[in-house]
Formats: structure tokens, C-alpha cells, sequence
């Protein structure tokens, strides 16, 4: 067991994954010689040589597209994308190609494949960079989506993800990369999908967060505790699949529920989360599931960041609001 | 062997070869060429004629392409060889070993039954233009990295060229060297856009040093200039030397597909002047000046065509039919509990629609 | 007035538009002489010349990225994209570019832009053609969106999609273009944004669609009718901005509602309409708001396309359910 | 002028013109450009240093590119010609028309008040590579349809033109015939990612015969080549006959941008040799030649480079720091019921979260 970042766990995923299977290839921007951007495949193109490591050219749409004829051939790829932001460069080869090959072809050709990305702000990095666009990519039904919010689940979901004989989206909060350690066993390990985490225990109120929001509901938790009100803080960990059933649990027990999400407000994933669970446990709701996210216009200027993203002052008056409704 | 416009040509329209010409190909593989095309061009009929009547989808004819798509398939060996489709290459899929059985089961909106044979190394036909060529990229670059033998033919239309996909797939092939070649039918149309319209490049081949390889530009009626020109890019991509991009220079004879109405858009004089460079007839005439074609050999081949279409269709009508059940069939190894409860509403094992 | 089909009602709006102002050009794939797939821009090349009727080369991304600058050139561009499902092959060039000019040259550089693109299945089209993916454009909060299900708002939100000073992505109901006809002015008028329209009142029920799910929700309520049912049908019009006043008045009066929609179910813009609600009129629902969409799965093969969108028989089930409850 | 590589060059890098070159910059243009060389780099080494402690956001520094960037830009008219950039060309926004201080503000955070002035016909940086370029077509055609005067300039880096957005737009530009000179910085990197792995083409500038139009590769660290390349390329667009590709070939001097490292990955051989071939350098020597340089005058205009730096930072500590409010300005020309609320709600004019 050692004290590891989220970089660090997700170093020693793909590190391990790759020691273990050789089909296993890094591809993306800046993956070799610099580690990525973030040093995540640090020390890797020494270790794997440049074909299990490869620099591509800049250009999105073909490092998710011939990730599919890797794995066409045999490959099992763990793509990088080097800001979440920019899969839109890529989207044409995700939902629709990504999404559907096993479908399209029947089962022929199923797609082993990790595509790997940061996302979120709070680090005053440029435009598009820290956008958080995780619900678009949930209307592609056929991609797996990861949220990891810690070192433990980095590992162990991203060690799933690569396992997984179907396309994971797996996105990595960038703003927790190296912010705090946590206890990693260092064997490999294996989170499950579709399993949330219970992150503190509560009978007033349900908090539902995901990727670094996780870190914003434990805060606001921790605020409204001295208030005397427990909250419940839940992890989503994936959004496909969804934990529908550990939701409704914590629901039907505090009857309260804030959803919180770094992503604006309309059409959120928080939106299908607050559907989802007025559906499932509409007779256990005391008050409207409140909805905490960044507001309806474009990523401001990293100088206003902070105001514009969602805050502990935001989430616990909403709570208050909420519980007190 | 290159007429001024630098198109490469070894049989002119006449069927005759050019001056100096040596053909690549011997009699027989010929004649096979010839039997592709005209199962292709029969085929091109019955289905028309079918969609017509209701029995199959949209559909895109190959009509008029024979000589671009058979030449350039023919050169390939399916055994080792992948093929990534456009859309518009029956002939291709058939040489690599689809049945036609299943192509057509896919065309009668039955593709669960129509699935690609474990064996046959094809990918579906790709609807977003150009979205195919990153992932032919990939395989051959895949097979390169395995130390695996096989290259990969990809095809696509001038249109689809002017996509990104197109620039970033050709860029990748040629920075990794891959095995593969890069087929542009430019049939001079993409639905109502003429080629004029679609790119100011005197030849769409000319793109090709721009990505550090080979490129070629052929007249695509001409099954031996198409074949050679391909054969070449084959054994340079075996050899290790990366990428072709190969223009074919063609002609759409017929509509784009069954919802198409090209007399909107389409001068009749093109359509005239096509009809005289139909690559069907110049194989028909190189084989006839050499005692190998006569009525009755030309019956006896479409006879045994028309067969084979009618034994596909037969075939495929055996198959059983969609069922709704299939909407969840292959979208992941395992379903989601949420698709899962999906599938049991639609089936009415359940209430929820949840 | 004239009875115009929806197609017709498109082409006079444009039309018009051109007429009206030169500075207003359409661009995109076949739509010069061919006048388009669906003929929505059929004889006006004929009328305004290439110059104005502008066949593109076959690249959505640069069809609506040249938007971007025909417009700071002064220029008033109606692009269109040949199925909405292409889109996706200019999605960096929608939400981050279109969508964001205003915003990031603060104020310099407004793009009156419209983006046109036909949405939906049961017509039997090829892969990708018929696919709902409107929910992931209302992420990218600085681009509004029109979803007309009739001649008459097609022309009246086209023209103010035209007129307005902002990006809006025009979606058309393809099932419906040429089904029926309505009376349609012969002159210009505006339909404005964010109002949405009573298809049928109703004091039992709301059922919310927009698009040719409207006309789905139409024939529920005509079927819950013969069972004594009133259900009041809503049509929202535009997604962006969202009319949530119409909304909560009459989920508030009938205390049910049901939202139809042909997007897969998860993270569809109905979750959004139901997370809006139950937050806004939480104390005047009897029951759960239920979501009828597609499953969550790729687009089926067109011989099953009507088992797996949403259907009159599965939105009167849903709605006896929730009247029941 | 061509060099075995094809590389266009008329200055040594010496400082000597080539055998028989003539320069089509007269010495008070060639100073006028050295003074924006040298101001840019000043600016290059207070902006790190600001930026080192906390000032200034994430920055790329010009270093090395200078001739590129002001050679080109000098070539054109800001009064009617409109400048679509990425984001490493500073002294082609100065000479432009934005006031420093403007680039200043965007740089510190508040882009608000750095706003772009009316009159100066600028896009703003772009992050997103590549997605400029679409745009730069956009108007270069605009300006055609409405017969307005006026040609476009575009930069982008060669790592960029891997995208797919780049073939689009030049596949655009060539069909239209826009006014547009799309002009590549070929600095030899794209971050980590060394020019060999970002394309198997010789030259980038190859690519343009791809699409029609004219590809020109010029020594980028040399001021009067690449000015009288661009200039050519203006002429050409003013004239009608559509757009060019310029591949400068230059070298990043400095780290991609300011949370960069280099030293991971950059050959310190490379760098050396890179600085050989200095572009400012080069200009002082072929001025101090024609004995219009001393060290006297380097002196002055380096100081009144620093001055002008100084007096604009502070200008821009004049500006009102940006507001939270300013979240909600320039998103419609109108905001959405729905944003309206949620503008009120964060200044806490009321309660609610919708
Ligand atoms: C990305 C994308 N955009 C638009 C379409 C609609 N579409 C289908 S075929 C076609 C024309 C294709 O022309 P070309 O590539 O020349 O191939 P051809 O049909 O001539 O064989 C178009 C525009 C599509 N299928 N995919
Ligand atoms: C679409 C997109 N992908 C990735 C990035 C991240 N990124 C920023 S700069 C850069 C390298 C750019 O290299 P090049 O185009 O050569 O320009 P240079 O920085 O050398 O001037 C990368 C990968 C981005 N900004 N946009
Ligand atoms: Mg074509
Ligand atoms: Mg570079």
C-alpha cells in the first residue's frame, strides 16, 4: 500500500495493464518523451518503447478513430484526449463510431477501448479546457462513463475501464490530479461499474456529486454538520451505468436531495439524476431535488472562475433551502 | 502510359490497349474481372428494381464504378487483406468473401441475420463519410505493430474527401508508415455536387505528397490500369514503404441512390458522353479482339449471374426476420440494468418505463 | 394565406428572408441546384445565384465555421446540415465556436447565424440521419434552439431564427415535412422564442413534446379522450430559452404529466424538463412525471425503428399509469 | 532564392543577402520591423517574469518566431485587411491596431476590459487549434461576396494543421477563390511533439497543390524573405486569384507556454543550433552592414521598447478589475428568462437556484 495522488494512480493503472497484457497501447498528444501534459504516462515510452506509446499527430478525430482499428487488429487502446474539452473535436468518432461498432456490426466487432481525459475548472486553465461536457457523451448510449473522484477508484476503475470489452469514456478530475494522497494498494484492483460510493453517512439530506464536485459536497457535508445537519454524500463513480438503486436508498432515507455538478445547469447529467429519482422515490421526497451547478452561459474568464462554478456557499444554502422546505 | 491530364491508362475506350501497353493482368484474371463487374451491373438492376417495389432500403448503385471497384479489389488478397467500405463497392465486399446473401439481408433491413461471417475480414459499410478511414488506418497500423502480414484497402468518394477525417486519416497513415491504400472513386458527383464544386485540386491524388506518400492518379474505367496502378500500391505497402492514395477518375452513371433524382441536376450530354467510356464494354472489347468474348459466352456469364442473384435472394429469404428483441442485442458485452429493464418494459415482462 | 406543408413553409421563410435582405445567404450541402435532399431551398439559386445559394463542399465543420466568418464579414448566413445527426462532424465548431463569439471578443463579434438541420426517425433513413441529439447542444448555453412541429411555426421560427441577433440551431421535424398542410400567412411573421404553444387543453394531464413527438402526444391525447382523459398537450417550441411558465400552469392545474421524446431516455432534454418541474410545481404533482422516449441504445435498424421510438400505445400506458397513481 | 530545400531565403544567416537577392523592404521598413522584433521580445521576457509571479496567466512566448510574425503581418493593410489569429503572434496584433495594454488585460484575467477596439479588424486569439481557419475563409469569402476590399491573414502552427479543420478550410478557401493567406509557423513543435511525428510531408506547404491554390516554404528567421513571400501572397489575393500557403520554417526558442518544461523532451544540440540562427540577430547584422546599426541605436529602441511595455502595464492596472456580474454580459444579446434568474440569484437577488 502506498500514499498516491490521482496522477500517480492512474500512472500505475496503465503501467500495470500494460505489463500485464501486451496488447495494451498508449496513444494521444504529448503521451511520450513529456509523460502528457499531466505526466500521467511518465517514464512509459522508455519502458514500452514508442509503438505501445505514441506521440500522434495533433488531431482528436483520429486518435479515437484509428484507436478503433487498433482495436480492430487486436489492440486494446488507452486513448488520451488531452483536455475533455476538446473530444468535440472528436465527437463524430465517439457516440456514433465508438458507440456502435459491436451494435452496427452485430457483435463482429466489439471495442476494447479507453478513451482517457481531464476535466473541469478551478485551475484558471485557457478556454475549453476545463469545460465539463460529461452529459452530452451520456446521449450516446453505448459508452461506458467513469467520474473517479480519488486515487483508490482512479485505479481500480480505470484498471476496469481497460478491462472492459466495451468503450469507456473515463474522465479524470483535473483539479484534484495531485491535490492530496490516498491509500492505493499496489496490486491491481478492480471497481466496479455502476456502484456508487458512500462518502459520509447521513439521515438529513442526500448530497450526489461526481468527478470533483465529490470534493465540494464532502466540504459543503462537513459545513452544514456544524449546523447539525447530516448529510449523506454519495459518489456516482460512472454515469453509465448509473447506481440507481444506492440513490433511492439514501433518498428514501433522508428525503432530501442536492445534486451538484460542475457543468451549466440546462441538461445537465444532474437533470437525469433529479428525473430519475423523483421517478423512483417520489413518495419519499419531503422537497424538490434541489440542482447546484455552474450557471447557463460559456466558461468565464479564469479570473471569474470561482464565482461561476458551483461553491460550499451555494451547495449548503441550497441544502438549507431544501431541507428546511 | 499517362494521357496529358497525367491520368494513367493502359486500355482505351475502344477496348484497345494503348500504344506500348503491357497488361498486368493475364486472360483469366480478366475474365474473372469481367464476371464481377457484370454480377455487379445485374445486380445493380434486380435491386433497383426491388427498392422500387418496396423490398429493399436505400440503396446506392455501383453503376458505371465496376472497373475502379473490381481492379482495385482484385489486387488485394482477402485472406491476409482488410477492406474498410464506404458504401458504394459491392463487388469488393463479394471478392472478399461476403455472401451475397447477407449483403442483401442488410439492404432488406434485416442486418442481425446479414452479420459480416466471422471469417471475412470486411467492416460494415460506413454511412459517415469518411469516418471509415482513421479506422483503416488503425488496422493496418495495428497489423504493422503485431509484426502481422496484410495490408488494408479503404475506400471512399471525392466528396467524403473534403471531410477532416479524410486529412487526419492520411496524415496519421503516412507519419506511421502504414500498410494500407487509400481509394478515392471520384465518380465527379456527391449527390447534386459536381466534382468542380468540391475541390479546386487539379487531381485529388495531388494530396498525396502533402502527406509524405505516393499518390496516383488512373482512369477508373479501366479494369488493367486500375488493377496495375493498385497492385503496385500493395506491394509497397507489403514492402514496408507506407501508404497510396489512388484517384480513380469515373463516372455515377445512374442516380446516388434509390431516394436521388439526378435530372435536376445532372446535363444529359455528361451522362451521354459517360455512356460512351462504359468500363464494362472496353473489358468486353479487349476480350472479344483477343477471341475471348461472343454472344454466347457474354449470355452464358450473365445467365449464370442473374443465378446466382436469384439463389442469394432465395437464401436470404429464409433467414428469420428482425425482432424487436434485437434493439438490445450487441450494445454492450452485458446490458446496463437500466437497459436491461428497457428491454423487459418493451417486451412486456415489466410495467416501468424507467 | 396558403396551405403549405412544413417543406414549403421553410422555403417561403427563407425565402423571404432573402428577399428582404441581401446580407442573408444559404449555404450547405446540394441545396443549389438540387435544392436541397428535401427541396427546402428548391429554385433559389435559380433566383439569388451561387453567390447566395452556396453549394459547399462536403465538410460540416467548415460549413459552419465559414458561417462564423461570413457573418463578422457582414454577411447573415442560414447554413444547413444535411441531417442533424451531422452535426456531430462540426460539434467543436457549434457549441465552443458558434456558440461562444459573442462571449469571448466580449460583445465584439455577434454571429446572427442560423444552422438548419432536419431530426427524427420513422422515415426509414440510413444510420446517423435519423438521430435526436438535441439535448447535447442545450450544454452549450449561448446558442438557442428552435424545435417546430407545424407550417406555421416552422415559417414564424425561422424567420425570427433569421432576425435574431444570435446563433439558433433550427431543428426540423423530418417525419413531418411533408405531412399535411396549414394555413400559413403569405406574410412574414414572427413566432417568438421561449413561448410555448397549447396544442390541446386539458385538466387531467400535461403531455410535453416537442418536434414530431408532438404529433405523438396529440394522438395519445386523442386516444386517453375516448377513455375519458383530458390531457392537455404542450408544445414546447424552443428548448433554448425554455418557456417553464406555460409548463408549471398547467402541470400545476392537471397535476400529471408525461414528456415524449425521441432521444434515448438517459440524459434526454426531457430529464431536463422534469428535473425544471419538479422543482417548480413539486407540491402540485400527484405522481411522478414520467419520461417516454426511445431505449437506451443506438438507433436500431430501420425494420425496428417503431419499436424502439417512442409510441402513441407507450405514452397512453405511461399516462394511465400516472393518472392512476 | 530557393535553398537545395526548396526553402526560400534572401538574408544569410550572417546577415548577408544570398547572391544576387534584392530586398523588397527598403531600410526604414526593414527598422520598423526590427523595432517590432525587438518590442515582442521584450515582452516576451516581462510577461514570463509576471507571469512567474502570478501576474499574468498561461502565456507562449514569441521567441525565435519574430521575423515570422512580423514579416508577414508588415505585408499586409490592418486598415481594410482583417487578422484571424492562434495565439503565439503578439507583434502581428500590435501592428494590427490593439493597444498592448489591451493584450495585457486578456493576459491578466480580465479580458473584459481588453476588449478588441472596434476599428481593428481582429479576431481574438483561439485556443482551440485550427478552429480559426473555417473562420478566416468565412470572411476572406464575405468580403468577396460583398465585393469589399480587403484579404485576410491567418496563422496557425504546423502541429494545428494536423487537424482536420485545416484540410476543410483550405479545401473552402481554394474552391471560393477567398482572398486569404494562410500562413503556417513551422517552429518545430507542437508542446512535446517533434515536427517528424506531426507529418511525413517534406513541406507543409506541399499541401496547397492538394487544393488548387499556391504553397510557398520560406526561412521564417528571415524578415525579408518571408515579407516579400507574404507580399506576393497579398498580391495574388488582391488580384483575384485566390489563396496561398506559407510554410515559414522557424524554431520555438522557448517553452511551448509558461507551464511548459522542455528540458523533458528537447535535444539541447537542437536549441543551440537554433540560436545560431537568431532572426533579430540576423537583421541587426544585415543593418549594421548597411551602417544603420550601432550600438547606440540598439540601445534606444530597446529602451523605448521596455518604456512602451511599462507604460501600457500600467494603463492596464488602470482598468476596472473584472466583476462576477460580467459572467452574464455578452452571452445573447439578450439573456434567457432562465440565465437572467441565475444572474440575480449569484448577486443575491434572490434565493433561487433555477
Ligand atoms: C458526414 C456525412 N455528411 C453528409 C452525408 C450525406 N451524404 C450521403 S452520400 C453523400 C455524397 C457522397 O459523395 P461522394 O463521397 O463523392 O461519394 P459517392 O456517393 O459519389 O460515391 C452525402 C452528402 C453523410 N452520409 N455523411
Ligand atoms: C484542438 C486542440 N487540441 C489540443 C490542444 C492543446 N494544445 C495547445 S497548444 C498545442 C500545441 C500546438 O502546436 P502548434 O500548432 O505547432 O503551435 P505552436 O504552439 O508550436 O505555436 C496543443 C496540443 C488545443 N489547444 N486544441
Ligand atoms: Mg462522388
Ligand atoms: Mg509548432
Amino acid at each position: 500500500m502506498a500514499e498516491l495522488t490521482i496522477i500517480e494512480a492512474i500512472r500505475a493503472a496503465i503501467q500495470g495493464e500494460m505489463e500485464r497484457d501486451e496488447r495494451v497501447m498508449v496513444l494521444g498528444l504529448d503521451v511520450g518523451r513529456l509523460g502528457g501534459v499531466f505526466r500521467t504516462t511518465d517514464g512509459m515510452i522508455e519502458k514500452f518503447g514508442r509503438s505501445r506509446v505514441f506521440d500522434t499527430p495533433l488531431a482528436e478525430a483520429s486518435i479515437v478513430g484509428s484507436a478503433i482499428g487498433l482495436a480492430i487488429s487486436g489492440m486494446i487502446p488507452v486513448a488520451e484526449i488531452q483536455f475533455l474539452g476538446f473530444t468535440h473535436q472528436a465527437f463524430h468518432q465517439m457516440g456514433d463510431q465508438l458507440g456502435r461498432f459491436r451494435y452496427r456490426s452485430r457483435g463482429r466487432y466489439p471495442l476494447p477501448i479507453t478513451v482517457r481525459a481531464p476535466m473541469g475548472g478551478g485551475t484558471k486553465t485557457p478556454e475549453f479546457h476545463p469545460d465539463a461536457i460529461e452529459a452530452q457523451f451520456v446521449q450516446s448510449p453505448a459508452i461506458k462513463i467513469a467520474v473517479p473522484s480519488n486515487p483508490y477508484d482512479a485505479k481500480g476503475l480505470l484498471i476496469e475501464a481497460i478491462r472492459d470489452p466495451d468503450p469507456v469514456l473515463f474522465i479524470e478530475p483535473e483539479r484534484l490530479y495531485r491535490k492530496g494522497r490516498a491509500e492505493v494498494p499496489d496490486d491491481d484492483y478492480r471497481v466496479p461499474f455502476g456502484k456508487a460510493r458512500i462518502v459520509r453517512e447521513g439521515d438529513d439530506l442526500t448530497l450526489i456529486g461526481w468527478s470533483a464536485a465529490v470534493e465540494v459536497c464532502e466540504q459543503s457535508a462537513a459545513k452544514l454538520a456544524e449546523q447539525g445537519i447530516q448529510a449523506e454524500v454519495i459518489d456516482l463513480r460512472t454515469l453509465v451505468p448509473l447506481d440507481v438503486e444506492t440513490l433511492v436508498t439514501s433518498v428514501t432515507k433522508t428525503g432530501h436531495c442536492v445534486v451538484v455538478h460542475e457543468a451549466p445547469l440546462s441538461a445537465g447529467f444532474g437533470a437525469e439524476v433529479v428525473a430519475t429519482l423523483q421517478q423512483e422515490a417520489f413518495y419519499a421526497l419531503d422537497a424538490p431535488i434541489a440542482r447546484v451547478a455552474s450557471f447557463d452561459t460559456p466558461y468565464p474568464p479564469a479570473s471569474l472562475e470561482t464565482a461561476w462554478l458551483p461553491s460550499v456557499g451555494r451547495v449548503v444554502s441550497a441544502a438549507l433551502r431544501t431541507v428546511k422546505a | 502510359m499517362a494521357d496529358q491530364d497525367g491520368v494513367y491508362q493502359v486500355l482505351q475506350p475502344s477496348g484497345k490497349l494503348k500504344a506500348g501497353a503491357k497488361p498486368a493482368l493475364d486472360d483469366e484474371f480478366v475474365l474473372e474481372g469481367l464476371r464481377w463487374m457484370l454480377l455487379s451491373r445485374a445486380f445493380d438492376a434486380k435491386a433497383t428494381a426491388l427498392q422500387r417495389q418496396g423490398k429493399f432500403g436505400v440503396f446506392s448503385p455501383v453503376l458505371g464504378q465496376e472497373a475502379a471497384v473490381v481492379g482495385s479489389a482484385l489486387a488485394f488478397d482477402p485472406r491476409i487483406d482488410w477492406l474498410v467500405p464506404q458504401y458504394r463497392e459491392l463487388p469488393a465486399y463479394l471478392i472478399w468473401g461476403l455472401p451475397l446473401r447477407n449483403h442483401i439481408l442488410t439492404l432488406s433491413g434485416n442486418p442481425v441475420a446479414g452479420r459480416i461471417p466471422d471469417d471475412v475480414k470486411l467492416l460494415p459499410t460506413q454511412v459517415a463519410l469518411a469516418a471509415q478511414l482513421p479506422h483503416a488506418v488503425g488496422i493496418a497500423w495495428g497489423l504493422q505493430i503485431q509484426g502481422r502480414e496484410g495490408a488494408v484497402l479503404t475506400y471512399f468518394g471525392e466528396g467524403a474527401s473534403s471531410e477532416g477525417d479524410f486529412h487526419e486519416a492520411c496524415n496519421l497513415a503516412g507519419v506511421v508508415k502504414a500498410p494500407i491504400v487509400f481509394f478515392l472513386q471520384n465518380n465527379q458527383w456527391a449527390i447534386s455536387t459536381p466534382r468542380a464544386y468540391q475541390s479546386a485540386a487539379a487531381h485529388f491524388s495531388d494530396r498525396a505528397a502533402g502527406y509524405g506518400f505516393e499518390g496516383r492518379v488512373v482512369d477508373g474505367n479501366d479494369l488493367l490500369a486500375v488493377y496495375e496502378v493498385t497492385r503496385e500500391a500493395v506491394e509497397r505497402a507489403r514492402r514496408g514503404d507506407g501508404p497510396t492514395l489512388i484517384e480513380a477518375v469515373t463516372y455515377r452513371m445512374s442516380f446516388h441512390n434509390t431516394t436521388d433524382n439526378p435530372s435536376r441536376y445532372q446535363p444529359p450530354e455528361e451522362l451521354e458522353e459517360a455512356r460512351l467510356l462504359d468500363p464494362i464494354e472496353r473489358v468486353e472489347a479487349y476480350l472479344r479482339e483477343r477471341g475471348l468474348w461472343s454472344v454466347e459466352r457474354e449470355k452464358e456469364m450473365k445467365q449464370a449471374a442473374a443465378e446466382e442473384i436469384e439463389a442469394a435472394i432465395a437464401e436470404a429469404q429464409q433467414a428469420p426476420p428482425p425482432q424487436p428483441s434485437q434493439i438490445f442485442d450487441n450494445v454492450f458485452a452485458e446490458l446496463t440494468p437500466r437497459q436491461a429493464a428497457q428491454r423487459d418494459e418493451m417486451l412486456g415482462r415489466s410495467g416501468d418505463d424507467g
